[in-house]
């Protein structure tokens, strides 16, 4: 299973990557590249693709889309001077027809800052309740703190398995 | 067939990191596929030796996946 | 790990249609291990890497040698 | 056998080895990256490398110099103005370990112009009668008219053949 952790720089991709891989926070810099690992999470095992966020390099998010079965949307919760950008760039990306099957699992991160933007406020901003033909669900989550990724993983592994 | 827009290809010194770090990769022999099309995107090449490029890529999985077979095969043999 | 001069890299379009010339030959296959260093010294690749793109090229070269040498000689006991 | 053509852009390089492998003179562009060919001349096969030569990629000329076997340096005759960056590119090419072995063969190309210098006035400006340790030879030669080629490759094959 093949899966990408997209959104804008600073979201926290790769802080959610490798809390779901090592479990642990890591110290991270901006991904100029992307980074690939092994995630086994039930019993099932994932290939987890972060790729890099900003600017410059976000045209290239569609070299990597083809075979993915699902994308891990990470929005900054606190950042509502760029939701409009976040929302943009979902749309574009969901526009593609290689991710016409993928599930889409949208993570509204940094819960643990007071300014956070309500699920149901970011879900609104991002469009998602106007989505056709898509399987997707909004989760709160704070990788720092490590709260929401496992109901959201589990949805995930449940929603995949019932689309096989 | 120099491209009109080459000289502001690489204005961010992040695309230029960015291309070593995938091209690294592809030399290194992982990823060839998806590296591939970055670097072809990232470069722009022409359509026809991206087209080339893939195919290749293509091909290289089928001949190292039935060398793999013929290599596996024959050690089998020996060993039995 | 940018490079200060990274900037001033690509000034020449000259230098990009180098790049994709020689990055076409290398992933076409061709003469790879000269591509690789002419890649590796545009793109100023780190020392460590283009040591290590370096020694892939030449473990490259003996597996396929080696791997054609087995299917040759597996070729040639079934036609005896 | 692993011969390179090089010299300044516009001296006739990429016209020299269409020469050598097809005897026919092509319509050439100027050359952003290189030509390999195989050309066999007396029974012997080389490999022979036309680099680029303009300013912008002549650093990269040290990238193709391993396991080299001669050298054919191409001088347009008549370009007296850069004759003096001639001298400084030939001067650090030779100076390079890989190519402490090779054999030097300068081709004194475009002889079928006026006002093209003659090869004693291009050795003396090239300053080849002081190098050291090195065989070479200079060759007067027009690409175009397909004149003082087969002189210049007779002598490189016995030189090549003489040295093993
Ligand atoms: N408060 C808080 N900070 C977070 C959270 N998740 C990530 N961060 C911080 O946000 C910053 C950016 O996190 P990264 O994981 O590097 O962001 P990214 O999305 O990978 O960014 P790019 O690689 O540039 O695309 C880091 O300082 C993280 O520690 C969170 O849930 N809460
Ligand atoms: N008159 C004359 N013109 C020549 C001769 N040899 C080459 N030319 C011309 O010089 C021009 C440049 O020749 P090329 O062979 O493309 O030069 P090059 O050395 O490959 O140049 P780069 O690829 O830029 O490094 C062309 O117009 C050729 O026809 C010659 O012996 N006499
Ligand atoms: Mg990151
Ligand atoms: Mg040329």
């Amino acid at each position: 299973m093949r899966i990408l952790i997209l959104g804008l720089d600073g979201a926290g991709k790769t802080t959610i990557l490798y809390r779901l891989q090592v479990g642990e926070v890591v110290t991270t810099i901006p991904t100029i590249g992307f980074n690939v690992e092994t995630v086994t999470y039930k019993n099932l095992k994932f290939q987890v693709w972060d790729l890099g966020g900003q600017t410059s390099i976000r045209p290239y998010w569609r070299c990597y889309y083809s075979n993915t079965d699902a994308v891990i949307y990470v929005v900054d919760s606190c950042d509502r001077d760029r939701i409009g950008t976040s929302k943009s760039e979902l749309v574009a990306m969901l526009e593609e027809e290689e991710l016409k099957k993928a599930i889409l699992v949208v993570f509204a991160n940094k819960q643990d800052m007071e300014q956070a933007m309500t699920p149901t406020e970011m879900a609104n901003a991002l469009g998602l309740p106007a989505l056709k033909d898509r399987k997707w669900q909004i989760f709160k989550t704070s990788a720092t703190k490590g709260t929401g990724l496992d109901e959201a993983m589990e949805w995930l592994v449940e929603a995949l398995k019932s689309r096989q | 067939n120099l491209h009109h827009n080459d000289v502001s290809l690489f204005e961010e010194p992040t695309e230029i990191e960015y291309l070593r770090k995938v091209l690294f990769e592809y030399m290194m022999g992982r990823e060839t596929k998806t590296m591939a099309k970055v670097i072809t995107t990232v470069l722009k090449f022409p359509a026809d030796q991206t087209q080339k490029i893939l195919e290749r890529e293509d091909a290289r999985a089928v001949v190292s996946y039935v060398s793999k077979s013929i290599l596996a095969t024959t050690i089998l043999k020996i060993l039995s």
